[in-house]
Protein backbone atom coordinates (compact mmCIF):
# COMPACT_ATOMS: atom_id res chain seq x y z
CA UNK A 1 0.00 0.00 0.00
CA UNK A 2 1.10 3.32 -0.66
CA UNK A 3 0.74 6.23 2.16
CA UNK A 4 0.68 10.06 1.36
CA UNK A 5 1.53 12.70 3.67
CA UNK A 6 0.46 16.34 2.83
CA UNK A 7 0.83 19.42 4.66
CA UNK A 8 1.71 19.43 8.56
CA UNK A 9 1.29 15.67 8.37
CA UNK A 10 3.78 15.41 6.70
CA UNK A 11 6.39 17.79 8.16
CA UNK A 12 5.19 15.41 11.76
CA UNK A 13 5.55 12.03 10.07
CA UNK A 14 8.78 13.31 8.00
CA UNK A 15 7.49 11.26 5.49
CA UNK A 16 5.65 12.49 2.28
CA UNK A 17 5.11 9.01 0.60
CA UNK A 18 5.66 5.51 1.78
CA UNK A 19 5.67 1.96 0.87
CA UNK A 20 3.89 -0.70 3.78
CA UNK A 21 2.89 -3.83 4.04
CA UNK A 22 -0.09 -3.63 6.88
CA UNK A 23 -1.05 -6.66 8.30
CA UNK A 24 -4.07 -8.73 7.40
CA UNK A 25 -6.29 -7.28 9.83
CA UNK A 26 -6.03 -4.39 8.64
CA UNK A 27 -9.25 -3.72 5.86
CA UNK A 28 -10.49 -0.71 6.75
CA UNK A 29 -9.31 3.74 6.90
CA UNK A 30 -9.73 3.48 10.80
CA UNK A 31 -7.82 0.14 11.48
CA UNK A 32 -4.81 1.89 8.81
CA UNK A 33 -4.80 4.77 10.82
CA UNK A 34 -4.53 2.98 13.87
CA UNK A 35 -1.70 0.68 12.75
CA UNK A 36 0.02 3.73 10.99
CA UNK A 37 0.35 5.22 14.70
CA UNK A 38 3.01 2.20 15.51
CA UNK A 39 5.37 3.23 12.75
CA UNK A 40 7.17 5.81 15.32
CA UNK A 41 6.11 8.97 17.43
CA UNK A 42 6.26 11.41 14.29
CA UNK A 43 3.46 9.16 13.32
CA UNK A 44 1.58 8.80 16.83
CA UNK A 45 1.73 12.96 17.12
CA UNK A 46 0.17 13.65 13.67
CA UNK A 47 -2.65 11.05 13.67
CA UNK A 48 -3.27 11.48 17.77
CA UNK A 49 -6.46 13.40 16.72
CA UNK A 50 -8.21 11.60 13.71
CA UNK A 51 -10.59 14.89 13.92
CA UNK A 52 -8.19 16.60 12.26
CA UNK A 53 -7.59 14.49 9.66
CA UNK A 54 -8.94 13.31 6.12
CA UNK A 55 -7.83 10.91 4.04
CA UNK A 56 -8.81 9.69 0.27
CA UNK A 57 -8.85 5.84 -1.24
CA UNK A 58 -7.41 6.08 -4.72
CA UNK A 59 -8.13 10.04 -4.72
CA UNK A 60 -11.13 9.76 -3.56
CA UNK A 61 -12.40 11.38 -0.60
CA UNK A 62 -13.27 8.22 2.10
CA UNK A 63 -14.72 7.86 5.52
CA UNK A 64 -13.10 5.68 8.63
CA UNK A 65 -15.26 2.86 7.59
CA UNK A 66 -14.01 2.81 3.73
CA UNK A 67 -12.12 -0.57 2.83
CA UNK A 68 -8.54 -0.44 2.19
CA UNK A 69 -6.52 -2.79 0.33
CA UNK A 70 -2.85 -3.85 -0.83
CA UNK A 71 -2.35 -1.64 -3.25
CA UNK A 72 -4.47 0.99 -2.89
CA UNK A 73 -2.92 4.71 -2.57
CA UNK A 74 -4.37 6.15 0.55
CA UNK A 75 -3.43 10.02 1.76
CA UNK A 76 -3.79 11.44 4.48
CA UNK A 77 -3.84 15.48 5.25
CA UNK A 78 -5.80 18.11 7.14
CA UNK A 79 -9.03 20.14 5.57
CA UNK A 80 -8.59 21.73 2.25
CA UNK A 81 -7.70 25.45 2.32
CA UNK A 82 -7.35 26.04 -1.57
CA UNK A 83 -8.61 28.83 -3.23
CA UNK B 1 -13.77 23.17 -20.36
CA UNK B 2 -10.34 23.43 -19.25
CA UNK B 3 -8.71 22.90 -15.78
CA UNK B 4 -4.57 23.67 -15.01
CA UNK B 5 -2.47 22.78 -12.24
CA UNK B 6 0.74 25.06 -12.46
CA UNK B 7 3.60 26.67 -10.54
CA UNK B 8 3.85 29.52 -12.77
CA UNK B 9 1.77 32.42 -13.14
CA UNK B 10 -1.04 33.45 -15.62
CA UNK B 11 -2.48 36.13 -17.58
CA UNK B 12 -6.32 36.77 -17.04
CA UNK B 13 -6.89 38.94 -20.12
CA UNK B 14 -5.12 36.49 -22.37
CA UNK B 15 -7.81 33.76 -20.15
CA UNK B 16 -10.94 35.81 -20.39
CA UNK B 17 -10.14 36.63 -24.07
CA UNK B 18 -9.45 33.08 -25.48
CA UNK B 19 -12.35 31.86 -23.35
CA UNK B 20 -14.88 34.00 -25.17
CA UNK B 21 -13.17 33.96 -28.88
CA UNK B 22 -15.28 33.49 -31.61
CA UNK B 23 -18.31 32.35 -29.96
CA UNK B 24 -21.01 34.96 -30.19
CA UNK B 25 -23.60 32.78 -28.23
CA UNK B 26 -21.20 34.01 -25.57
CA UNK B 27 -23.30 37.50 -23.67
CA UNK B 28 -21.33 37.14 -20.45
CA UNK B 29 -17.73 36.24 -18.67
CA UNK B 30 -17.69 36.11 -14.80
CA UNK B 31 -14.40 35.49 -13.00
CA UNK B 32 -13.18 35.57 -10.20
CA UNK B 33 -9.14 35.52 -9.33
CA UNK B 34 -7.56 35.22 -5.81
CA UNK B 35 -4.46 37.04 -4.57
CA UNK B 36 -2.17 36.58 -1.59
CA UNK B 37 -3.07 38.91 0.98
CA UNK B 38 -0.19 40.53 2.66
CA UNK B 39 -2.48 39.55 6.02
CA UNK B 40 -4.56 37.03 7.57
CA UNK B 41 -5.94 36.65 11.18
CA UNK B 42 -4.79 40.19 12.04
CA UNK B 43 -1.04 38.86 11.27
CA UNK B 44 1.16 39.96 8.41
CA UNK B 45 1.95 37.09 5.94
CA UNK B 46 5.33 37.60 4.15
CA UNK B 47 4.90 34.94 1.71
CA UNK B 48 2.59 31.95 1.38
CA UNK B 49 3.42 28.31 0.06
CA UNK B 50 0.83 26.50 -1.84
CA UNK B 51 1.07 22.44 -1.62
CA UNK B 52 -1.21 20.07 -3.01
CA UNK B 53 -2.24 16.28 -4.43
CA UNK B 54 -0.62 16.50 -7.92
CA UNK B 55 -3.24 13.74 -9.99
CA UNK B 56 -6.16 13.82 -7.39
CA UNK B 57 -6.21 17.59 -7.92
CA UNK B 58 -6.46 17.71 -11.76
CA UNK B 59 -9.10 14.55 -11.25
CA UNK B 60 -11.02 16.80 -8.99
CA UNK B 61 -11.10 20.14 -10.63
CA UNK B 62 -11.99 18.48 -13.34
CA UNK B 63 -14.97 16.52 -12.08
CA UNK B 64 -16.32 20.17 -10.43
CA UNK B 65 -16.40 22.15 -13.80
CA UNK B 66 -18.43 19.28 -15.45
CA UNK B 67 -20.54 19.40 -12.67
CA UNK B 68 -20.96 23.15 -13.10
CA UNK B 69 -20.98 22.63 -16.79
CA UNK B 70 -24.34 20.25 -15.89
CA UNK B 71 -26.18 22.50 -13.54
CA UNK B 72 -25.82 25.78 -15.76
CA UNK B 73 -25.84 26.22 -19.69
CA UNK B 74 -22.58 27.01 -19.99
CA UNK B 75 -20.41 27.96 -23.11
CA UNK B 76 -17.27 27.88 -21.62
CA UNK B 77 -15.47 27.61 -17.85
CA UNK B 78 -11.63 27.57 -17.14
CA UNK B 79 -10.05 26.52 -13.82
CA UNK B 80 -6.34 27.50 -12.99
CA UNK B 81 -4.63 26.84 -9.85
CA UNK B 82 -1.14 27.94 -8.94
CA UNK B 83 0.68 26.04 -6.51
CA UNK B 84 4.42 26.48 -4.98
CA UNK B 85 5.54 29.40 -3.09
CA UNK B 86 3.74 33.17 -3.58
CA UNK B 87 3.80 36.41 -2.40
CA UNK B 88 1.59 39.04 -1.41
CA UNK B 89 -0.51 40.36 -4.22
CA UNK B 90 0.58 37.23 -6.28
CA UNK B 91 -2.68 35.63 -7.98
CA UNK B 92 -3.22 32.02 -6.78
CA UNK B 93 -6.85 31.12 -8.64
CA UNK B 94 -8.72 32.37 -11.52
CA UNK B 95 -12.02 30.73 -12.17
CA UNK B 96 -13.75 31.71 -15.50
CA UNK B 97 -17.13 31.03 -16.50
CA UNK B 98 -18.90 32.11 -19.77
CA UNK B 99 -22.81 31.78 -20.89
CA UNK B 100 -25.36 32.93 -22.72
CA UNK B 101 -27.01 34.40 -19.67
CA UNK B 102 -25.09 36.71 -17.40
CA UNK B 103 -26.99 34.95 -14.05
CA UNK B 104 -25.65 31.43 -15.20
CA UNK B 105 -22.05 32.94 -15.66
CA UNK B 106 -21.96 34.72 -12.07
CA UNK B 107 -23.50 31.95 -10.32
CA UNK B 108 -21.23 28.86 -11.82
CA UNK B 109 -18.29 30.94 -11.25
CA UNK B 110 -19.54 31.80 -7.46
CA UNK B 111 -20.26 28.10 -7.01
CA UNK B 112 -16.19 27.27 -8.09
CA UNK B 113 -15.05 29.70 -6.13
CA UNK B 114 -17.09 27.92 -3.03
CA UNK B 115 -16.46 24.53 -4.15
CA UNK B 116 -12.60 25.39 -4.46
CA UNK B 117 -12.02 26.55 -1.27
CA UNK B 118 -12.83 23.58 0.26
CA UNK B 119 -13.10 20.56 -1.18
CA UNK B 120 -9.37 20.87 -3.48
CA UNK B 121 -6.58 18.94 -2.32
CA UNK B 122 -4.51 22.60 -1.38
CA UNK B 123 -3.05 23.40 1.57
CA UNK B 124 -1.61 26.97 2.71
CA UNK B 125 1.63 27.72 4.39
CA UNK B 126 1.73 31.06 5.80
CA UNK B 127 5.00 32.44 6.71
CA UNK B 128 4.82 36.11 8.95
CA UNK B 129 8.31 37.38 9.90
CA UNK B 130 6.84 37.56 13.63
CA UNK B 131 6.04 34.07 13.94
CA UNK B 132 7.45 31.88 11.15
CA UNK B 133 5.23 28.94 9.31
CA UNK B 134 1.79 28.31 10.03
CA UNK B 135 -0.46 25.75 8.13
CA UNK B 136 -3.98 27.72 7.46
CA UNK B 137 -6.89 26.09 9.10
CA UNK B 138 -9.98 25.53 7.46
CA UNK B 139 -12.78 28.23 8.15
CA UNK B 140 -16.19 26.81 9.15
CA UNK B 141 -17.70 30.32 6.56
CA UNK B 142 -16.17 28.53 3.69
CA UNK B 143 -17.38 25.00 4.59
CA UNK B 144 -20.83 27.08 4.89
CA UNK B 145 -20.40 28.45 1.80
CA UNK B 146 -19.88 25.34 -0.29
CA UNK B 147 -22.76 23.44 1.82
CA UNK B 148 -24.89 25.81 0.60
CA UNK B 149 -24.54 24.75 -3.46
CA UNK B 150 -25.81 21.01 -2.37
CA UNK B 151 -28.20 20.22 -4.85
CA UNK B 152 -32.07 21.31 -4.53
CA UNK B 153 -33.02 17.95 -3.87
CA UNK B 154 -30.45 17.99 -0.97
CA UNK B 155 -31.67 20.66 0.40
CA UNK B 156 -35.73 19.88 -0.20
CA UNK B 157 -35.07 16.67 2.06
CA UNK B 158 -33.45 19.14 4.75
CA UNK B 159 -36.73 20.84 4.53
CA UNK B 160 -38.86 18.33 5.37
CA UNK C 1 -13.78 53.65 -7.40
CA UNK C 2 -14.16 54.49 -10.93
CA UNK C 3 -16.97 54.86 -13.48
CA UNK C 4 -16.33 55.08 -17.44
CA UNK C 5 -18.78 55.41 -20.30
CA UNK C 6 -17.07 55.56 -23.35
CA UNK C 7 -17.37 54.60 -27.23
CA UNK C 8 -13.89 52.83 -27.45
CA UNK C 9 -13.29 49.63 -26.58
CA UNK C 10 -11.14 47.76 -23.20
CA UNK C 11 -8.70 45.35 -22.10
CA UNK C 12 -10.34 43.85 -18.85
CA UNK C 13 -6.42 42.17 -18.33
CA UNK C 14 -5.04 45.55 -18.66
CA UNK C 15 -8.16 46.64 -16.07
CA UNK C 16 -7.93 44.15 -13.82
CA UNK C 17 -4.29 44.37 -13.37
CA UNK C 18 -5.05 48.33 -12.62
CA UNK C 19 -7.11 47.38 -10.09
CA UNK C 20 -5.71 45.54 -7.51
CA UNK C 21 -2.10 46.69 -8.30
CA UNK C 22 -0.09 47.67 -5.06
CA UNK C 23 -2.94 46.76 -2.73
CA UNK C 24 -1.71 43.72 -1.18
CA UNK C 25 -4.61 43.85 1.09
CA UNK C 26 -6.98 42.61 -1.55
CA UNK C 27 -7.65 38.52 -1.52
CA UNK C 28 -9.92 38.13 -4.28
CA UNK C 29 -11.41 40.18 -7.63
CA UNK C 30 -14.84 39.49 -9.30
CA UNK C 31 -15.57 40.70 -12.32
CA UNK C 32 -18.28 40.45 -15.12
CA UNK C 33 -17.99 41.05 -19.10
CA UNK C 34 -21.24 41.68 -20.85
CA UNK C 35 -20.44 40.79 -24.74
CA UNK C 36 -23.30 41.40 -27.96
CA UNK C 37 -25.03 38.40 -28.77
CA UNK C 38 -25.11 36.92 -32.60
CA UNK C 39 -28.94 35.72 -31.59
CA UNK C 40 -31.58 37.45 -29.33
CA UNK C 41 -35.19 36.09 -29.20
CA UNK C 42 -34.36 33.63 -31.79
CA UNK C 43 -33.64 35.53 -34.19
CA UNK C 44 -29.91 36.93 -35.48
CA UNK C 45 -28.19 39.78 -34.72
CA UNK C 46 -25.95 41.63 -37.14
CA UNK C 47 -25.34 44.65 -35.32
CA UNK C 48 -26.21 46.40 -32.21
CA UNK C 49 -26.44 50.20 -31.25
CA UNK C 50 -26.33 51.52 -27.56
CA UNK C 51 -27.74 55.04 -26.80
CA UNK C 52 -27.48 56.51 -23.37
CA UNK C 53 -28.29 59.82 -21.53
CA UNK C 54 -24.72 61.76 -21.46
CA UNK C 55 -24.50 62.81 -18.04
CA UNK C 56 -27.31 61.39 -16.31
CA UNK C 57 -25.59 58.07 -17.04
CA UNK C 58 -22.14 58.96 -15.65
CA UNK C 59 -24.05 60.52 -12.63
CA UNK C 60 -26.53 57.22 -11.91
CA UNK C 61 -23.09 55.05 -12.14
CA UNK C 62 -21.06 56.73 -9.67
CA UNK C 63 -24.34 56.41 -7.27
CA UNK C 64 -24.48 52.66 -7.88
CA UNK C 65 -21.03 52.14 -7.37
CA UNK C 66 -20.82 54.47 -4.26
CA UNK C 67 -23.73 52.08 -2.94
CA UNK C 68 -21.97 48.71 -3.32
CA UNK C 69 -18.95 50.68 -1.66
CA UNK C 70 -21.17 51.49 1.51
CA UNK C 71 -23.03 48.27 1.09
CA UNK C 72 -19.77 45.56 0.86
CA UNK C 73 -16.00 46.31 2.38
CA UNK C 74 -14.64 46.83 -1.27
CA UNK C 75 -10.96 47.81 -2.03
CA UNK C 76 -11.81 49.10 -4.87
CA UNK C 77 -14.19 49.07 -7.86
CA UNK C 78 -14.78 49.57 -11.55
CA UNK C 79 -17.81 50.02 -14.14
CA UNK C 80 -16.51 50.47 -18.00
CA UNK C 81 -19.93 50.99 -20.06
CA UNK C 82 -19.73 51.30 -23.56
CA UNK C 83 -21.92 52.97 -26.14
CA UNK C 84 -22.32 53.17 -30.07
CA UNK C 85 -22.63 50.82 -32.48
CA UNK C 86 -21.06 47.16 -31.77
CA UNK C 87 -20.94 43.72 -33.24
CA UNK C 88 -21.31 40.63 -31.96
CA UNK C 89 -18.51 39.06 -29.88
CA UNK C 90 -17.68 43.02 -29.10
CA UNK C 91 -17.22 44.13 -25.62
CA UNK C 92 -20.04 46.13 -23.99
CA UNK C 93 -19.65 46.20 -20.59
CA UNK C 94 -17.01 45.62 -17.63
CA UNK C 95 -17.77 45.29 -14.25
CA UNK C 96 -14.98 44.46 -11.47
CA UNK C 97 -14.88 45.13 -7.49
CA UNK C 98 -12.29 43.79 -5.06
CA UNK C 99 -12.38 42.73 -1.26
CA UNK C 100 -10.12 41.19 1.03
CA UNK C 101 -12.82 38.68 1.17
CA UNK C 102 -13.97 36.40 -2.01
CA UNK C 103 -18.11 37.31 -1.02
CA UNK C 104 -17.78 40.92 -0.85
CA UNK C 105 -16.43 41.05 -4.51
CA UNK C 106 -18.83 38.39 -5.97
CA UNK C 107 -21.28 39.89 -4.53
CA UNK C 108 -21.16 43.49 -5.33
CA UNK C 109 -20.41 42.46 -8.75
CA UNK C 110 -23.39 40.36 -9.26
CA UNK C 111 -25.21 43.48 -7.81
CA UNK C 112 -24.28 46.30 -9.92
CA UNK C 113 -24.36 44.27 -13.25
CA UNK C 114 -28.23 43.57 -12.18
CA UNK C 115 -28.54 47.13 -11.11
CA UNK C 116 -26.84 48.10 -14.79
CA UNK C 117 -29.73 45.67 -16.79
CA UNK C 118 -32.89 47.67 -15.30
CA UNK C 119 -31.86 50.99 -13.97
CA UNK C 120 -28.48 52.71 -16.36
CA UNK C 121 -30.09 54.92 -19.01
CA UNK C 122 -28.64 53.25 -21.98
CA UNK C 123 -31.44 51.34 -25.01
CA UNK C 124 -30.50 48.66 -27.18
CA UNK C 125 -31.06 49.04 -30.81
CA UNK C 126 -30.48 45.78 -32.63
CA UNK C 127 -30.07 45.36 -36.30
CA UNK C 128 -31.24 42.07 -37.77
CA UNK C 129 -30.25 41.37 -42.04
CA UNK C 130 -33.90 39.50 -41.91
CA UNK C 131 -36.10 41.74 -39.98
CA UNK C 132 -34.01 45.37 -39.65
CA UNK C 133 -34.23 47.41 -36.46
CA UNK C 134 -35.60 46.71 -33.09
CA UNK C 135 -35.34 48.45 -29.78
CA UNK C 136 -35.04 45.33 -27.27
CA UNK C 137 -37.62 45.30 -24.76
CA UNK C 138 -36.98 46.00 -21.09
CA UNK C 139 -37.74 41.93 -19.52
CA UNK C 140 -39.34 40.99 -16.37
CA UNK C 141 -36.42 38.30 -15.14
CA UNK C 142 -34.23 41.77 -15.29
CA UNK C 143 -36.67 43.40 -12.90
CA UNK C 144 -36.80 40.50 -10.56
CA UNK C 145 -32.75 40.74 -10.36
CA UNK C 146 -32.33 44.12 -9.99
CA UNK C 147 -35.33 43.61 -7.13
CA UNK C 148 -33.64 40.98 -4.49
CA UNK C 149 -31.00 43.29 -3.87
CA UNK C 150 -33.45 45.86 -2.23
CA UNK C 151 -32.12 46.49 1.24
CA UNK C 152 -32.48 44.19 3.88
CA UNK C 153 -34.93 46.73 5.78
CA UNK C 154 -37.31 46.67 2.78
CA UNK C 155 -37.08 42.93 2.68
CA UNK C 156 -38.27 42.23 6.80
CA UNK C 157 -41.10 44.82 6.32
CA UNK C 158 -42.27 42.93 2.96
CA UNK C 159 -42.07 40.12 4.64
CA UNK C 160 -44.22 41.22 7.45
CA UNK D 1 -38.06 73.63 -20.16
CA UNK D 2 -35.93 71.46 -22.11
CA UNK D 3 -37.27 68.29 -23.23
CA UNK D 4 -35.26 64.90 -24.33
CA UNK D 5 -36.58 62.29 -26.17
CA UNK D 6 -34.24 59.05 -25.85
CA UNK D 7 -34.51 55.42 -28.16
CA UNK D 8 -37.87 55.27 -30.24
CA UNK D 9 -39.16 58.17 -28.42
CA UNK D 10 -36.42 59.94 -30.19
CA UNK D 11 -37.48 58.26 -33.55
CA UNK D 12 -41.22 58.73 -33.16
CA UNK D 13 -41.14 62.17 -32.08
CA UNK D 14 -38.13 63.23 -34.69
CA UNK D 15 -35.95 64.86 -32.14
CA UNK D 16 -33.83 64.20 -29.62
CA UNK D 17 -34.06 67.81 -27.58
CA UNK D 18 -36.31 70.42 -27.70
CA UNK D 19 -36.96 73.77 -26.02
CA UNK D 20 -39.99 74.44 -24.84
CA UNK D 21 -42.39 77.03 -23.31
CA UNK D 22 -45.03 74.90 -21.48
CA UNK D 23 -48.16 76.75 -19.95
CA UNK D 24 -48.64 77.88 -16.68
CA UNK D 25 -51.19 75.09 -15.80
CA UNK D 26 -48.20 72.62 -16.72
CA UNK D 27 -46.62 72.30 -12.88
CA UNK D 28 -46.40 68.23 -12.92
CA UNK D 29 -44.65 65.33 -15.54
CA UNK D 30 -48.09 64.16 -16.07
CA UNK D 31 -49.22 67.63 -17.33
CA UNK D 32 -46.64 67.93 -19.21
CA UNK D 33 -46.88 65.04 -21.22
CA UNK D 34 -50.26 65.76 -22.10
CA UNK D 35 -49.49 69.05 -23.16
CA UNK D 36 -46.57 67.33 -25.24
CA UNK D 37 -48.79 65.43 -26.89
CA UNK D 38 -50.36 68.29 -28.47
CA UNK D 39 -47.27 69.30 -30.29
CA UNK D 40 -47.88 66.95 -33.70
CA UNK D 41 -48.58 63.44 -34.92
CA UNK D 42 -45.25 62.30 -33.73
CA UNK D 43 -45.21 63.18 -30.20
CA UNK D 44 -49.19 62.36 -30.06
CA UNK D 45 -48.02 58.64 -31.04
CA UNK D 46 -44.83 58.81 -28.79
CA UNK D 47 -46.68 59.48 -25.81
CA UNK D 48 -50.07 57.61 -26.54
CA UNK D 49 -49.11 54.47 -24.21
CA UNK D 50 -47.64 56.32 -21.09
CA UNK D 51 -46.89 52.68 -19.38
CA UNK D 52 -43.98 52.35 -21.86
CA UNK D 53 -42.64 55.26 -21.00
CA UNK D 54 -40.05 56.72 -18.22
CA UNK D 55 -39.44 60.34 -17.04
CA UNK D 56 -36.37 61.58 -15.45
CA UNK D 57 -36.17 65.41 -14.44
CA UNK D 58 -33.05 67.27 -13.87
CA UNK D 59 -31.20 63.46 -14.45
CA UNK D 60 -33.62 61.75 -11.60
CA UNK D 61 -36.20 59.55 -12.67
CA UNK D 62 -39.71 60.95 -11.53
CA UNK D 63 -43.30 59.65 -11.36
CA UNK D 64 -46.04 61.09 -12.98
CA UNK D 65 -46.85 63.13 -10.01
CA UNK D 66 -43.19 64.73 -10.11
CA UNK D 67 -43.13 69.10 -10.19
CA UNK D 68 -42.15 70.55 -13.24
CA UNK D 69 -41.14 74.07 -13.70
CA UNK D 70 -39.39 76.48 -16.05
CA UNK D 71 -35.35 75.67 -16.75
CA UNK D 72 -35.83 72.16 -16.02
CA UNK D 73 -34.65 69.06 -18.00
CA UNK D 74 -36.73 66.22 -18.91
CA UNK D 75 -36.16 63.38 -20.01
CA UNK D 76 -38.19 60.95 -21.58
CA UNK D 77 -37.30 57.56 -22.89
CA UNK D 78 -38.29 53.84 -22.90
CA UNK D 79 -37.50 51.30 -20.07
CA UNK D 80 -33.81 50.91 -19.77
CA UNK D 81 -31.82 47.99 -21.50
CA UNK D 82 -28.50 48.32 -20.46
CA UNK D 83 -25.48 46.22 -19.20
Amino acid sequence: MKILYFAWLRQQTGIDTEEVEAPGEVTDVAGLLDWLKTRGPGHAAALADLSAVRVAVNQEFAELDAEVAPGDEVAIFPPMTGG
Amino acid sequence: MAVRVQREDFDPGNELERLSAGNHDIGGVASFVGLVRDVAGGEEVSAMTLEHYPGMTEKLLAEIEAEANERWPLEASLIVHRYGRLAPGDRIVLVATASAHRHAALESCQFLIDWLKTKAPFWKLEESGSSGEKWVAARATDDRAAARWKQSSDKDEAAE
